[in-house]
């Protein structure tokens, strides 16, 4: 139902977007697994990681977009939500290690043997479970936006020093994540994971499965969130970023709807990352770092605050484009990036998608 | 641009980063490339820069001698910008897109630990010239960088002998390296007979910039009647303002001397370092060291560094080692193939700067002589103890609970990074 | 046997300091020998020659160790003779002190030393200016001799405190055998109680390490009494080091001001989310290394003044590179705060990777001025002069600032078209004039602030990256938009993170710290000093 | 606080003082309104009229003070602005304020009385009834044309009207009026007046204006506020002859 509602409300660049992504979700795989390599149809593991990367990205910063571009919240921690579905699941493949670790601890991690632990700590209870660990992946970036912002919108919390809250918060986590006693690697963090649900983390297969994981969980969060802003709810939402009080008078209680939307957008993020992790092979406190989630921030405004597909498209472009460069012009890719990002707000403040999906698709970038 | 074009056609990913395929489909006589993986922006890009150019100007020089088997070599240099999965993510581009020979990279051990499984993975050749906490032994990474060891104990060992100290700071910024390296001393101490209350063990922040409160309590703690001395395992970063205040505070180093592990000439270069003279730095290498080798290496920095102000540090060695050992395992193979070179790597021995020979023992650790040294007004580092022989890396610290049983041999039948002489079994393949 | 040489020796010391008649004679055929030891440059063979030197009271004694002591004693290769190097760089022999015009300074090797050695020449030196004229030396000399514990100087104190005039000299005469006294088994008890009592007096970290090294063997009563005077000392001690925290806190919260102060203008006052304020810090550290290595070069006499000319010179490059930055992207993006948050950004990674590629990644050496350098004592408490000078002058520019926004017809110009654009440019000012100065006011401040950081902190291409998140708690946690709030702030922070480093350590502190200020922002969300009119709303 | 009030008033104010740092916005205020009434309430700025209805609102808190609506029921006092709206007070600011990249459709659907919570309006359809609500709105507030134009596009009058609309669509018991016809030409003025009289049919209005011509137009009971009290009551003429309100206008 949800299904045919959308179907009437989607624009042909979202028909675009969603076709192409589906289509990588495939493809990519088949190109990979299948093409003999050399082929020019062989689609490279290199390729694959990268490709699988990039669409976590996308779907951090489409979650991202879901509350600045649609209800002006402008999270400047979104990166902590990303990094604690990280961790969930970096623990996960660190439990499943077991006795493989160099020191063939079946209980503790490796580096909790070297620094000398003695038993498991309680926050590392039920982490060999896959299930537990996927669930506590949503479950603590929800939790954690929910007490933030439950606080934040019921005392009226907004703009900028919402931001910078936001920032504290991803900053305080990245110091706490540092502290060895935290018992989470340190600087660290979580890597030489083995084997997730039983296949090599480091297997093709495996590496296009997480591929196609990640673009379908892309699909589903770009569903989610079109079917949120395309609603009424949606209406509110907008009508909360462009005139909060107003929405008030009429009756509106605005913290609940910021509410459910950060949390919504949480949760996105921390699936974001739970598929990240396996596929870098490594997770840290730099994850956390203020630096990381303004660089999401960009992503979506170089793609288009408001629009779905061009906060997803932002976070490709970016990422394409640093990849590119850091390995084209390694010595100098700072100005270039740079250059683009001033240049993007200068004259494409709406976005890439925001100034030409109009003209292109006769998109409505602010519905 | 034709590399971009790879990427997203995923066109020619011939043999994805099968190094060992690699000679058969390069005509003979085309360059053959050597990665360079060190951050050039970010906040590693202080230290790694300068390991970087020194890459560039140890290649150009095999060059000028003609390269290695009839081949030029040539630089792959990218920028991971201190981001570790970007290590990751550049390690995997060098060897499966840009097929490089060898890498030479990374400096912290969280880059070495993400890019580990990669080179492992892709069975490719990693140089990691860094000091580092050890626990740790891989196929396919030679470390050339002090392991605990190589740096740590002697300077402690050097501390109790020559400067009679009984109480013991252990100051140290909250990663890994310090942490291991603090527990490895801690045990090492104790095993001498120092007491839990003559030891003070203190953590701080990365960039830790305000060190008045700590400097004070080092100072407090060394006013109880024994000779104190702080082992500091700070981070670069935070070690100008860490040196700033001690001199501030008028802490002389003949009445609590700082012996550093991570303070090379370079570091120094950033600080007035009259204040300091006397604090010790315990390496592998210093610029100081009278012998024509080094006298040569520093000529030809200077000249390819245009700058003859620029200084050569430890890591710069290691890479100087590591390189020519590389150079001297491909001629024994007669091949670039990773997996022939790994196997040759074992036993090569090369000339270091300080007038010995070193060599790669079967764990991938090298030999080196240990070098303890007193901070001169000028930022240079002068020795005054120094290892009568060299000394074995020693990956599996004795003194761990964890790693004590542990021992790396990576010659066949062996070849294993961790066997547990107890069990008789190899970890990590259970 | 050794023990009465000694004291012959040091009795001839005095003699000779007491009337200036050359004693070398006594020694004359080992003094080359002595001298000799130098030139082996063994360390151990380095101390016997220190050693042997100060007790042979040869005239130039003094001259080798303290030449040793700075690296200016050499020797020849050749002939194993040894010179004395002066401080004017001319080279002296060492057994005669004459000018020496034939030796090449490239055939001399200079003698080194280590930290043991240092200790010995420290001590030495105090045997040997113990009879300088210059009270100053006497009193250092007595200092040395006490922290060196040289018990065979007693005999050379005792004679010293007997001609001593000086009070201060005298009480640190008094001190540094009170030092050698407690632990000399020969004294009566009676006076080593009373040693102990005069270090109990003197009452600092140097009396307690003396109170504190009492040999396992002393008597009981002296061990209660020694013990009882160091608890003393200690209580005074942890007293002081209260006070202590709170000037540490102080300084810390002064620098975060001061990397704030310019913020407070640039996203305070004008609601630009500058995320390229760390750069204009770092341009001005930068330029204060300019500014040094341009003295040290061509003037190194003026070196000392070395801030008072970059600080100008900071105001100005940062202050102008700030203005060029709002000419060419700020401007175009009023009313849009978060945009300017993504164009500052992109500044912020240009202006780092210029800085990189001129001066290079690694750090620069920007040195402290004499004034900056040490640190005095107040009271037993010790206050670094760095530090000092950064309050001070943190103080300074935040006055400053506020007389030119008060009182100035600028001031007056900038807060119009703060709280009413519209109107200001009604009344003919030129709003986007104003707002060109006022980010470049901002950034200048920034640039300020860059050169009292360098005194303390890294210059590297790093350097804004540390600043710039504080400097955003520091501005929110104290009200946008408020100048005073800024100050409060700052200090607040300071303080409270430097009261519980402490006891939670400096990580853990600053978590804490963080998470204070947000559950705060729950409090008051709109800082401390919440303003009225235009804020940096989005 | 002391339980409801028995009053028969729709809205009841009494005692009410507002101060911001020193500065008395409302003092003493008292005002009733009974249900079913439409009053004019004027007065020269700074008498304190839009503060009135920030306390109304809940926007603001009273210092001291009661208000009570729908016969002393409610404590508005101790409400936020949200619940007071589902109460049945609608407002329309001074300033017309619509949500200017929403349609003029959507800017009345948002505001159609129907459940506020978050999960009714994320699963809300398009019903047939709705239909039919805003057609009646668009009939009577005269924008169906504009039906699916962006509100952002809309002339100074048009948004007027919509926010009147809006306040409409809620169908609350009270809609609070703030200067509704600030900048309007004479027609656009007369129209609204027209307006106002036929909602107050359906519905009690408080209208606040600074234009007497209006006033007279709407021709109901009027309260002259002054430095944050009421100054006088009753028909235009009789405010218009007081002489207190003269000075009051024209300045001693």
């Amino acid at each position: 139902m949800i299904v045919q509602r959308l179907a009437g409300r989607l624009g042909i660049s979202e028909i675009a977007f969603i076709a192409a992504v589906a289509g990588l979700a495939v493809l990519v795989p088949l190109a990979n697994l299948t093409m003999p390599e050399g082929s020019l149809l062989h689609v490279s593991n290199a390729t694959v990681v990268l490709f699988g990367k990039w669409m976590c990205y996308a779907l951090l910063a489409l979650s991202l977009d879901l509350v600045w571009g649609y209800c002006g919240i402008l999270s400047l921690g979104h990166g902590a939500f990303f990094a604690l579905g990280g961790y969930a699941m970096g623990m996960y493949l660190m439990r499943t290690i077991g006795t493989r670790g160099v020191y063939g601890n079946a209980i503790l991690p490796d580096f909790m043997v070297f620094l000398n632990w003695k038993e498991l700590p309680y926050t590392w209870y039920f982490f060999d479970w896959f299930g537990y660990s996927a669930l506590m992946a949503m479950l603590v970036p929800g939790a954690l936006a929910f007490v933030l912002g439950w606080f934040a919108f019921r005392s009226r919390v907004t703009g900028v020093y919402l931001s910078i809250i936001t920032q504290a918060v991803t900053y305080a986590l990245q110091l706490a994540f540092f502290r060895n006693d935290m018992g989470f690697g340190g600087n660290n963090g979580l890597t030489d994971f083995k084997d997730i649900l039983g296949f090599q983390v480091q297997a093709q297969t495996t590496r296009a499965t997480l591929f196609a994981l990640s673009a379908l969980a892309l699909l589903g969060g770009f569903a989610a969130a079109k079917a949120i802003v395309s609603s009424k709810l949606g209406l509110v939402l907008i009508a909360i970023r462009d005139a909060e009080t107003r929405t008030r008078f009429i009756g509106y209680r605005v913290e609940h709807y910021k509410l459910f939307v950060f949390v919504v957008s949480a949760v996105m993020a921390g699936i974001a990352g739970a598929l990240y992790v396996p596929q870098v092979g490594i997770i840290n406190p730099s994850e956390f770092s203020p630096a990381n989630s303004i660089e999401a921030v960009i992503w979506v405004a170089v793609g288009g605050r408001g629009t779905l597909i061009g906060a997803a498209l932002g976070a490709v472009l970016v990422n394409a484009a640093k990849t590119w460069l850091t390995a084209a012009i390694p010595t100098v890719w700072l100005f270039a990036l740079g250059a683009l990002f001033i240049l993007v707000t200068l004259f494409l403040p709406r976005g890439i998608v925001g100034t030409f999906g109009s003209k292109l698709f006769g998109h409505r970038w602010s519905k | 641009m034709r590399f971009t074009r790879r990427r997203f056609l995923g066109t020619t990913a011939a043999v994805a980063g099968m190094a060992l395929a690699a000679p058969s489909i390069r005509a003979q006589g085309a360059p053959v490339k050597v990665g360079v993986l060190h951050s050039l922006s970010g906040t590693m890009a202080i230290s790694e820069t300068t390991l970087k150019d020194v890459m560039l100007m140890l290649i150009e020089d095999q060059n000028k001698k003609g390269g290695i088997l009839g081949r030029k070599l040539e630089a792959a240099v990218v920028d991971p910008a201190s981001n570790w999965p970007l290590f990751a993510e550049k390690a995997r581009e060098l060897i499966s897109g840009q097929k490089v020979a060898a890498t030479f990279g990374c400096w912290t051990s969280v880059s070495r630990k993400s890019v580990l499984p990669v080179f492992e993975e892709l069975n490719s050749i990693l140089f990691y010239p860094v000091q580092y906490e050890g626990e740790e032994s891989s196929k396919n990474v030679f470390y050339t960088g002090a392991a605990p060891n190589q740096q740590a104990i002697p300077a402690v060992d050097y501390l109790m002998a020559s400067e009679k100290v009984q109480r013991w700071v252990l100051a140290g910024t909250d990663y890994v390296y310090p942490r291991t390296t603090n527990r490895i001393l801690e045990a090492y101490l104790k095993l001498k007979g120092v007491k839990q209350e003559d030891i003070l063990i203190n953590y701080t922040p990365f960039g830790h910039s305000d060190w008045q409160t700590i400097v004070r309590q080092i100072k407090a703690f060394g006013s109880q009647g024994k000779k104190t001395a702080v082992v500091s395992t700070i981070n670069g970063d935070a070690n100008v303002p860490f040196y700033k205040e001690l001199g501030n505070q008028g802490i002389a180093a003949k009445d609590i001397p700082v012996v550093a592990f991570s303070v090379g000439e370079e570091e120094l270069a950033g600080i007035d370092t009259k204040p300091l003279v006397g604090h010790l730095a315990a390496w592998n290498y210093f610029m100081s060291i009278d012998t024509p080798e080094n006298a040569d290496f520093i000529k030809k920095w200077h000249a390819f560094i245009k700058n003859p102000k620029r200084v050569t540090n430890d890591p710069m060695e290691a890479h100087y080692i590591g390189f020519n050992m590389w150079v001297k395992a491909v001629e024994k193979a007669g091949t670039f193939d990773a997996e022939a070179v790994i196997d040759a790597m074992v036993g090569v021995s090369v000339p270091n700067l300080t007038g010995g020979m070193s060599s790669m023992m079967p764990n991938h650790h090298i030999t080196k002589p240990v070098l303890i040294g007193e901070i001169q007004g000028n930022g240079q580092i002068n020795t005054v103890w120094q290892t009568s022989g060299l000394v074995v890396g020693d990956e599996w610290s004795d003194y761990l609970e964890g790693s004590k049983d542990l021992i790396s041999d990576w010659r066949k039948p062996m070849s294993c990074g961790n066997f547990n002489v107890k069990t008789g079994k190899c970890g990590g393949k259970a | 046997m050794k023990k009465l040489s000694l004291a012959i020796a040091s009795l001839l010391l005095v003699l000779a300091a007491l009337l200036t008649v050359p004693a070398g004679s006594a020694f004359a055929q080992t003094i080359e020998e002595t001298i000799a030891k130098f030139a082996t440059d063994r360390f151990p063979d380095t101390t016997r020659g220190v050693e042997e030197i100060t007790r042979s009271g040869h005239p130039t004694a003094l001259a080798i160790v303290e030449a040793l002591g700075d690296n200016r004693l050499a020797y020849r290769r050749a002939d194993r003779r040894v010179f004395v190097i002066g401080t004017d760089d001319k080279i002296r022999s060492a057994e005669t002190g004459a000018v020496e015009t034939d030796v090449d300074i490239d055939d001399l090797r200079r003698v080194r030393i280590n930290n043991p050695i240092r200790q010995t020449i420290a001590a030495a030196l105090g045997a040997l200016r113990l009879g300088s004229s210059d009270p100053g030396q006497r009193r250092a000399a007595a200092e040395a001799i006490m922290q060196a514990r040289e018990a065979d100087q007693a005999p050379a104190l005792e004679a010293a405190l007997g001609r001593e005039k000086d009070a201060r000299v005298a009480t640190a005469i008094t001190q540094a055998l009170a030092a050698l006294r407690i632990v000399d088994t020969k004294q009566p008890e009676s006076v080593r109680l009373a040693a102990i009592d005069t270090l109990a007096d003197r009452g600092d970290r140097e009396a307690l390490v003396m109170l504190r090294s009492l040999p396992a063997d002393a008597p009981a009563a002296i061990k209660q009494r020694a013990e009882r005077a160091a608890a003393g000392v200690e209580r005074h001690l942890s007293i002081l080091s209260g006070v202590q925290n709170i000037f540490f806190g102080l300084s810390l919260g002064s620098v975060l001001l001061l990397a704030a102060i310019g913020l407070a203008i640039t996203f305070g006052v004008m609601g630009i989310i500058n995320m390229a304020h760390g750069e204009m810090v770092m341009l001005g550290a930068y330029t204060t290394f300019i500014v040094q290595e341009f003295l040290r070069a061509n003037a190194p006499g003026l070196f000392d003044w070395s801030l008072l000319f970059a600080l100008p010179l900071a105001f100005l490059v940062s202050g102008g590179v700030g203005i060029a930055i709002e000419r060419t992207v700020i401007r175009f993006l009023y009313g849009r705060p978060l945009e300017t948050l993504l164009a500052t950004w992109g500044v912020s990674l240009a202006l780092q990777q210029a800085v990189r590629t001129i001066f290079g990644s690694s750090n620069r050496e920007v040195g402290n001025p004499a004034f900056m350098t040490g640190s005095f004592d107040l009271f037993g408490i010790a206050l670094t002069w760095s530090r000092l000078w950064i309050v001070v002058f943190t103080v300074v520019v935040f006055a400053c600032l506020l007389f030119v926004i008060r009182y100035t017809d600028y001031g007056l110009r900038m807060r119009a078209v703060v709280q009413n654009r519209a109107m200001a440019g009604s009344v003919g000012i030129r709003t986007n004039w104003i707002d060109a100065l006022t980010f470049g006011l901002g950034s200048g401040i920034a640039g300020i602030a860059g050169v009292a950081l360098s005194q303390i902190d890294n210059v590297s291409p790093n350097l804004g990256q540390g600043y710039i998140i504080d400097s955003f708690m520091v501005v929110v946690f104290g009200g946008v938009g408020s100048l005073w709030g800024t100050l409060v702030a700052a200090l607040t922070l300071g303080i409270a993170n430097k009261l519980l480093e402490p006891l939670a350590g400096a990580v853990l502190g600053k978590i804490l710290i963080l998470v204070f200020i947000i559950l705060f922002i729950q409090k008051r969300p709109r800082g401390l000093f919440a303003q009225k009119g235009r804020t940096a709303e989005s | 606080m002391n339980g409801p009030k028995t009053t028969e008033a729709l809205l009841y104010l009494d005692g009410v003082s507002v101060s911001f740092d020193g500065f008395k916005a409302l003092n003493q205020l008292a005002l009733l309104i009974a249900p079913g009434e439409m009053r004019a309430i004027v007065g020269p700025n700074g008498a304190g009229k839009t503060t009135m209805m920030d306390v109304i609102t809940g926007k603001t808190r009273p210092d001291t003070g009661d208000v009570l609506f729908d016969g002393g029921q409610h404590d508005l006092t101790r409400l936020d602005e949200a619940t007071i709206a589902e109460l049945g007070i609608g407002r329309k600011f001074q300033k017309p304020t619509v949500f200017e990249s929403h349609t003029v459709e959507d800017n009345l659907r948002l505001a159609l009385k129907a459940p506020r919570s978050v999960f009714p309006t994320l699963t809300a359809r398009r019903t047939a009834e709705e239909k039919a609500r805003l057609d009646e709105l668009f009939a009577t507030v005269k924008l169906g044309s504009q039906r699916n134009t962006q509100a952002g596009g809309l002339s100074h009058g048009q948004k007027q009207w919509l926010e009147i609309g809006m306040l409409l669509a809620q169908d609350p018991a009270l809609l609070l009026v703030d200067e509704p016809v600030a900048g309007m030409t004479d027609a656009e003025t007369f129209e609204t007046a027209e307006l106002l009289k036929r909602i107050n049919r359906t519905h009690s209005v408080v209208v606040v204006e600074h234009d007497m011509a209006f006033v007279r137009e709407l021709g109901v009971k009027v309260t002259v506020l002054h430095e944050g009290s009421v100054l006088a009551e009753g028909t235009i003429d009789q405010v218009s002859a007081d002489q207190r309100v003269v000075e009051v206008y024209l300045g001693r």
